[in-house]
Formats: C-alpha cells, structure tokens, sequence
C-alpha cells in the first residue's frame, strides 16, 4: 500500500480538505495522528493494524520503483522486515513518499511512525530524532564515464581545480568531496536523476554520491560507467523514530540487531546480495559477535 | 513670376496607374517650369493625390514617363523594357523632390529642429553643426524658431505642418509637392500654413499642389489643372480655369466653392 | 524492435510516460480550474471592489507576479510543511501553480472589464439591471471575448510550467522521460519527444481558443 | 499556531552569497534580454519578409519555442547539446543561451506587432526626404518602434529575470539554488525562502520603476 499525492483522485479529497484548512487556520493536521499521548508507538501501531513509513521513491538502490512501478529496495525491505515482525505480514505497510528534507519534519509531526530513507546518523539530528542501530555503512566515492578523460582516482587527483563533480545537494557534500579531491568543484543538484544526467552528458567529470549507488549504476550498466576505486567519508545509515519512545525504539533496535546476526539474517543477506551485490558472511555460532 | 520661357522642370507623359482592376490614372500629361506654381484640383478620386505620389514614386506606375531635369524618375529604359531604378537612385531622385503630406507625418520620437535636420546629416551629408543652422533657418522662417526643441506632440497641427514644410524645404529641393496640407486642419489652423506657402511661392520655390483652398490657388497659383475620372480635363491660367470652365464636370465642381470664389475674387 | 532504440525504450516506459502525461494533463486542469474561478473572482473585486478590498487584491496580484514560480512552488512544499499542512508535492505544485495564476487572470479579467466602453454598463443600468445582473448579462458575456485570448495563453503558461513540478519529486511528463533518460541514456530523443507533446498540448489549446474565439466573433462593440 | 523560531543570522552570515546570486541572476536575465533583442528583431524582420520560406522558418522558430516549456529547453541546451559535440558552453552559458533563445521568440513576437504597428506614412516621409531603406529603418522605423515596445520590453526583463530560478535546476548558482543551499545546510526553511522571495520582488519592482523611468524619457510619441 503506498499512499501518494499523485493521481490528484485519491489525494483529491484530502487535499481540498488542505486547501480548506490553509484558508481556515493554517494548522490542523490533516492526518490523523500516529499516536495517542501515553502509550507507546508501538501499542498504537499494533492497534491500527498497519506501519506508517517515510521513505522516497528515486534513488536506488534504496527505495526506487522497479520497471513495474512497484516500490523497492534496501530501506523498502527494512521497512517490510517491521511490519512482518509486527502483524506476520510483510504488506502492511503504508508508505508515504517525501523527499529527504521532510525526513525529521515528518516525524516531529507524527505523520509516520518510522523513516526508512538512507538517514546518515550525526549528532546534530540525533537531538532532534531517535536513531535506531545503523544497518549500513556508507562511503562516498566518484564514478566517470569509462570513456572519459579520467581513468582513475590519481587521475582525478592530478586534475586539481580543472575536475568538476556532480552531487546531490546535501549539507556536507562540498566538504566531503573536499577531503580527498580538495580543489574539485562540486555542481549540487536537486535530484539524483539531474546529477548522474550531468555526468551522462559530460558536464561534469564525475559522479560524486555514496558508494552503495555507485555499485548500482556500474552493476546497472557496466560498460559505461567505471568506479574511482576510492572510498572515503564513513557515515552509517539507520532508521529513526521519534524522540522519548524507548520502548518503539528497542522493538525496532531488536528487529533489525536479529535481522544483521539472528533470526532474520537470511532476509538480511539476500537483501545485501540484490541490492549491494554484497555477500555477508553468516555470523559466528558461539560468543556474539556484537561484544566480541 | 515664371513665364512659359523659364525652363521645363518636370515633365509627365502619358502617365497611367491602376490599383488592381481600377485604372487611377488614364495618361496623364504635365508640364511643370522652373519657378511655377501649379495646382491640381478636382473632385476626391479624380486621381490628383495619386498623381503626387506618383512623382515622387511613393507609388509605381505602369506606363508613361515622368522626368526631372529631363532624367526619367524611378526608370530607366533599356533595349525598350523599362526597368526600375536601384532603391540607392531612386532615393536620390526622391532627395531632389520634396513632399508635404496632408497627415503632416512628423518623425514622432524628434524635436522639430531634428526633424528637419534628419534628412540634411543622413541623406544630404552636412556636418551636424551645418544642418542644425538651415534648420534654425528655416524654423525661423515659418515662424517656429521658439518651437524648435518641442517634439510632435507638443505641437497644434498648424504647427507640425509648418515644419514639415519647413523639413521639405531644408533639403533644398528642385520641386515642392503638397498633398492636400490643409485638409487635416482645423479652420483656425489654415492660415498659418497658407502664408508659409505663399511665402515660399513669393521666394521663387517651383510647387505642384493638390489642394481644396480654392481662394489661395487662384490668388497663388500660375497654372491650374483640372483633373477628372484620371485625366486632365482642362488646364490653363487661374483666370481662365475658374471663369471659364470648359466642360459641365467643371463648373459643376467649381460651383460648389461658387461663394467662395465670387465673394474674394 | 530492437533494445536501446528509441521505440523500444518508449514501448518499455508506456506506462510510466503516460502516468506523467496523466499528472500533467490533471495538474494543468486543476490549475486552470482553480484559477479561473478564483482569478474571476479576484478580477471582479480588482474592479468593483471596495477600495481597501481593492488594494489587498492589488497587492496580492503584484506580489504574485513579482515571484517566480518555481519559488512559490518551493515555498508552497517546504515553508506549508511548518504550517502542519500535510501537502503532498503534487497539491503543493498545484496550489503553487494556480496562486501564480490566479494572479494573471486576475489582472486580465481587469483589463477586460475596464476596456469595455463605458456606454455598455450605462444602457445596463439605464433598463434597471442590479449590480450581479449586469455583471452576468452584460459585462461578463462581453467581457469574455476581450479576456479570453490573454485566458488561452495563460492556459498554455499553466501546461508548460507544470514542468516546474519535477523539481520537487512529482512524476510529471518530463520527469516521466528524465527517467527513461536515466534508464536508456537517449538523451535528445526523450527531450524532443517530450517538447513534440507539450507542443501538441499547446497546439490543442491555441486551436480550441481559436475555436472559441471564433465563437465570440458577433460581440462587436 | 506557527511553533517556528526564526533566526535571521543565517541570513546575515550567508548575505554575500544571496547578493552574488541576485547579480548573477539579474546579469543572466540582461544578457538574454540583450541577445534575445537581436534574434527578435532578425526574426521579426524574417517574418514579414517578402521571402516565403524565411517567413515560415521564422513562425515556426517563435511557435516551437513559445510552445515548450523553459525547463525542457534548459535541459535540452545542458544535457543535449553534449550529444551533438557542443561541448564549450559551461552551465552558466548554456543557461543563457536557452533563455536568449526563449527570450528572442517573445521579443520577435513583440517586435513583429511593434513594426507592423508603425504608421506607413512615417515611412513614406522618410522615403520623400530621400532617405534609403537601411536609413528609414536606422532611424524612423526602429526608434519609433523601439519607443512603441519598452513597455512589452520591461514586462520581458522582469519575466526573464524571474525565470533565471531555473537555472537552479542545473546548479547555476543563482537565488533560488542559494536559497536551496541554505535550506539544505542549515533547516532555516522559512528565512531562506522569504530572503529570495523577498529580494525577487524588490528586484522586480526595481526593475519595473527604473523602466518606467527610461519610458517616461523617451514618451516623445503619444
């Protein structure tokens, strides 16, 4: 079940009821909220009988929609491992799509119970939000054209101030890409799609985004593209809820600790191999590897 | 005044022009000399203003020949097929002849004195200094020397055609044509313009008029022309055209400036 | 057909291209609908108002034209988010979209009623109509065909500037072919085939106006 | 009812930013005001050219443009032109081609209405004082259609400079990008949105008195 603001029909209803109530009071939500005051998210959740997700819908290999239109990917499969564990039913889920500003927006606000979108933990969100364990670790890395004048990172290196690199926008961006190439120009782009165009058309010299959509647009098209081969930045990707909610926020911590070494792992693991192209070693049997 | 000694100035023969199917003009003969004053008159759609424009080659004309100092203007005839003039020759035949038009048709985005100096620097080629002084000459001389750093708009209509008058005559022309000048004026307005041409008629200026001033082309004019169905149906000296009118066309139009004429004359 | 050609990769992404013709071809009627009706409303008390209505009107409709879409239709989807609205991108890309355009076809239905000659709304009043009567016998069905050409274009300006609703994430047309791009890399062809269909929805438009102009040609005045 | 704390020092410390963005913006928008003025004027001469095939190359170059939207122009000229072999233009360029190319299409339309406008009889004097065609157009035709169009002239500046926020679309860092880029480093939705939103408008107005201003000295013609 995705819930979306596109095909006005659906969404018609509600957003008159927006429009209403931009004209009335400016305030009203319009949704009803996720919880009662008191009681735990989790109970709430349970009780409605379905998950409420944040996550996005364009940038793959995370949440994106495959040829059929059907939403998936690594925090689509995070999301589906909730809600089997909650009702025993990987397809009660309802997600809803906002783009990555909306991430904290849409939890502060109750409008969902959880974000599954790639979120790079640091300190200043965690005050705003509850992280649940990370699931990921990322690295940023650059992919050329396999035609283009730069082969490889030394390459990119050497170019100095000549090399210019494509990106989504984002807070860090310039300075990570700076790190390592420190005299690079960064053109940020609004969408993922615009930024890799910049590279397909040679804008620019390289594509400058997480590895883990390196990996899927090689893997997508292997000819075209080739991988800087250098990985830098370490950021790790959770999920998080809102804050003051520690018994939601162990459920979910428990779920995803036993899909990475427990119970789950074999969903975990394909989940890996579709969308990194990564095989995980299946944990040790003996002392948890989590105190080792 | 010019006698029929004085040189031919312009010279039109058999001059026909049609717009489509009507034929305007039927073969229109003409002499004009150095130094006259020449009117055309008759009934609107007799051909009168067509005939101007035809001279000074606004409009084409298909046959027949009009020539300035015996040079053919906007043709040349060569192994017997006519042939239009280049534009850079036909504007330099058109510098020679200058026009007044009934709607005054001042540049509106100049003063009067740039108005009148636009064709002096641009066609003529004098120094901007030099043609801003025959400016000033000749605004003075139509009575517009305090007028001269106001732009169209600001001008009555009496005014803006005095300097277009004062616009054709700065460029020194062989020959001066007025289409209608009055025609677009209040009453009121009439005179001014009428003096100015009067003036310029005293001056020795060779004009060729259309005009419905019946009173001034009489009292002004050497020669006057009767024009009728696109051709000229009587031609002579004021005293003879206006006494004694040849065919009934002619009294007939005549008759109706009958108070006019009589009462002044 | 052979995989990478053009005819192909459009046959691939039918569904996912007519889906974005479908969010633009809603998207532009909303817009113009909402528009219209409000733009009228908002023309009329530019025109008739009472004055201190007038001038919040005025200001309305300058501020709106002072700003470019695209940055009401980033106000309209992040800065409502702080309201507590709950606008998905499409509704605030509607509402974006047609608060620019209410602004247009207000001032066109202005223009329209002022340029009607006085004499019209004197005979009206002198046969007694009320006000709303001759608004709705007299001025309004003579001021449509002066408004209406100004109408058609700002209907045109609508479809071409739901484009602008790619930016915040909507699946429009043109995202629609940015996403074949993505898959297929057919640059030009996606972007030619897209410019082809705005231009035939445009056409569509100016042909109808045309239409309906032609319709309103025995209101002369 | 608004639970939002502004705090404007975000503002202040990013100010630089915003002005070189707004000049950016305002230089594009005059350039393309610029080129697009030359196109315009050369396809609405080869619109009412006695030449059929000018004429239609000329209709169909105003309605193709004219009918497409911007950004899919400011797409095209970015990431198309590269297929072609038309590398040399940077963003910023291709920007300003895309919009001189959009601005010629309005202008030509503006310029087409301007000439066909001008009473014949301006012409007619010009060509009785002998002037060639080229000198009629210097300077009858065009000054007095140049002073005819400064209004519709205006209306395009301010339209153009509006559309330089696409150029945020392919990272040209112009009000719009800069006011995403706040956005983006430091959460202050409201104060980077109404700074741009803000300097639009003042620029808009700016622009529209200053104009009013040049009409008012060349309102020779009434």
């Amino acid at each position: 079940m995705v819930r979306r603001g596109i095909l006005g029909l659906s969404a018609a209803g509600a957003a008159v009821g927006g429009l209403a109530s931009a004209g009335l009071g400016l305030l009203a939500p319009t949704s009803a909220r996720a919880q009662e005051a008191g009681t735990s998210r989790l109970q709430t959740v349970l009780e409605r009988g379905h998950l409420i997700v944040g996550t996005g819908s364009t940038n793959p290999p995370w949440h994106f929609e495959d040829e059929s239109g059907t939403l998936v990917g690594m925090d689509i499969d995070m999301a589906r491992l909730l809600a089997r564990g909650l009702f025993d039913d990987p397809e009660k889920v309802e997600f809803v799509l906002q783009g990555p500003d909306a991430r904290i927006p849409s939890l502060i606000t109750e409008k969902v119970d959880i974000v599954c979108q790639f979120m790079t933990v640091t300190p200043g969100r965690a005050q705003q939000a509850d992280f649940t364990v990370p699931y990921y670790r990322e690295g940023v890395g650059v992919m050329m054209m396999a035609d283009g004048d730069y082969k490889t990172f030394d390459d990119l290196k050497a170019a100095g101030s000549d090399l210019t690199l494509s990106a989504l926008q984002n807070v860090f961006i310039e300075d990570w890409a700076h790190k390592e190439l420190p005299e690079a120009r960064v053109d940020q782009f609004e969408s993922p799609d615009a930024a890799l165009q910049a590279l397909n058309a040679r804008r620019v010299d390289g594509y400058f985004g997480d590895q883990s959509a390196i990996r899927w647009l090689m893997q997508q098209a292997p000819d075209r593209y080739i991988d800087a081969g250098r990985g830098w930045m370490p950021n790790s990707y959770a999920s998080a809820v809102k804050q003051g909610d520690p018994i939601w926020l162990n459920w979910v911590n428990t779920v995803y600790r036993e899909a990475m070494l427990g119970v789950d792992f074999d969903y975990f693991a394909a989940s890996y191999q579709k969308w990194f192209g990564i095989t995980l070693e299946t944990p040790k049997v003996g002392f948890p590897s989590e105190f080792a | 005044m010019a006698t029929s000694k004085a040189a031919l100035l312009l010279q039109a023969r058999g001059v026909t022009k049609s717009f489509g199917d009507l034929e305007i003009l039927k073969g229109i003969d003409l002499d004009v000399r150095q130094g006259q004053v020449v009117a055309l008159i008759g009934a609107s759609g007799s051909g009168k203003t067509t005939f101007l424009r035809c001279i000074n080659l606004l409009e084409e004309y298909e046959r027949g020949e009009i020539r300035l100092d015996g040079e053919q203007i906007g043709y040349r005839v060569e192994s017997r097929e006519r042939r239009r003039l280049s534009e850079a020759q036909v504007s330099a035949q058109r510098a020679r002849i200058g026009m007044v038009f009934q709607s005054f048709n001042l540049f509106p985005h100049m003063s009067a004195e740039q108005n009148v100096m636009l064709g002096l620097t641009k066609v003529r080629g004098k120094p901007k200094v030099e043609a801003q002084e025959i400016a000033r000459h000749w605004l003075d001389r139509v009575g517009l020397a305090d007028r001269r750093d106001h732009y169209p708009y600001q001008l009555s209509g009496g005014q803006q055609q005095r300097v277009a008058i004062a616009r054709a005559v700065a460029m020194e022309p062989r020959l001066l044509l007025f289409d209608e000048v009055t025609s677009a004026l209040d009453p009121e307005l009439v005179a001014e313009v009428l003096a100015v041409m009067q003036d310029l008629a005293r001056s020795g200026m060779t004009m060729l008029l259309v005009s419905h001033e019946m009173l001034f082309v009489r009292q002004v004019a050497d020669h006057v022309v009767f024009m009728d169905g696109g051709v000229v149906a009587q031609a002579g000296a004021p005293a003879e055209v206006f006494e004694r009118p040849a065919t009934p066309r002619l009294r007939q139009f005549l008759g109706r400036f009958h108070g006019i004429l009589t009462g002044a004359g | 057909m052979e995989r990478g050609t053009f005819l192909y990769e459009v046959w691939v992404a039918r569904w996912s291209l007519l889906s974005g013709f479908g969010i633009t071809l809603s998207a532009s009627v909303l817009t113009i609908a909402i528009a219209t009706l409000l733009g009228l409303i908002l023309g009329i008390g530019l025109t008739y108002g009472w004055r201190p209505l007038r001038w919040l009107i005025r200001i309305y409709v300058d501020a709106l034209r002072g700003i470019p879409v695209l940055v009401l239709i980033l106000f309209a989807y992040y800065g409502l988010a702080l309201f507590k609205i709950n606008v998905p991108p499409f509704w605030a890309g509607v509402i974006a979209l047609a608060a620019f355009s209410i602004a247009h076809i207000a001032e066109t239905i202005r223009g329209g009623i002022e340029s009607l000659p006085q004499g019209q709304t004197e005979a009206a009043k002198a046969i007694g109509l009320q006000f709303h009567q001759r608004l709705a016998y007299v001025i309004i069905p003579l001021a449509t065909r002066r408004v209406l050409p100004p109408w058609m274009n700002t209907c045109a300006e609508i479809v071409k500037n739901t484009t602008l609703l790619s930016i915040i994430g909507v699946v429009e047309f043109l995202l629609s072919n940015q996403q074949a791009i993505a898959r297929n890399y057919l640059v030009l062809q996606f972007y030619l085939f897209a410019a082809v269909v705005y231009l035939l929805i445009n056409f569509t438009i100016s042909q109808l106006g045309a239409k309906l102009e032609r319709r309103y040609a025995h209101f002369r005045y | 009812m608004l639970n939002y704390n502004f705090n404007w020092s975000v503002i202040w410390r990013n100010w630089d930013a915003f002005l070189d963005a707004l000049l950016l913006g305002l230089g594009m928008a005059v350039l393309s005001l610029l080129v697009g003025c030359i196109i315009g004027l050369l396809v609405a001469y080869a619109r009412l050219a006695q030449n059929r095939v000018l004429q239609w190359a000329a209709w169909a170059y105003v309605e193709l443009i004219r009918n497409t939207p911007l950004l899919l122009l400011v797409f095209m000229c970015y990431f198309g032109l590269p297929e072609l072999g038309i590398r040399f233009l940077d963003k910023v360029e291709s920007f300003v081609l895309t919009l001189s190319l959009y601005a010629g299409a309005y202008m030509a339309e503006v310029f087409r209405a301007g000439l066909s406008s001008i009473p014949r009889q301006y012409v007619e004097a010009a060509k009785a004082i002998g002037m060639r065609p080229w000198q009629r157009q210097r300077w009858v035709v065009l000054p007095v259609m140049f002073r005819i169009t400064l209004p519709s002239l205006s209306n395009n500046l301010i339209s153009l400079f509006k559309d330089t926020s696409l150029a945020a679309a392919i990272a040209v860092p112009e009000l719009t990008f800069t006011a995403r880029q706040v956005n983006a480093n430091t959460f202050r939705v409201m104060e980077a949105w109404l700074t741009a939103t803000a300097l639009y408008l003042v620029t808009c107005y700016a622009i529209a008195l200053a104009l009013r201003a040049v009409e008012r000295r060349y309102a020779s013609i009434r």
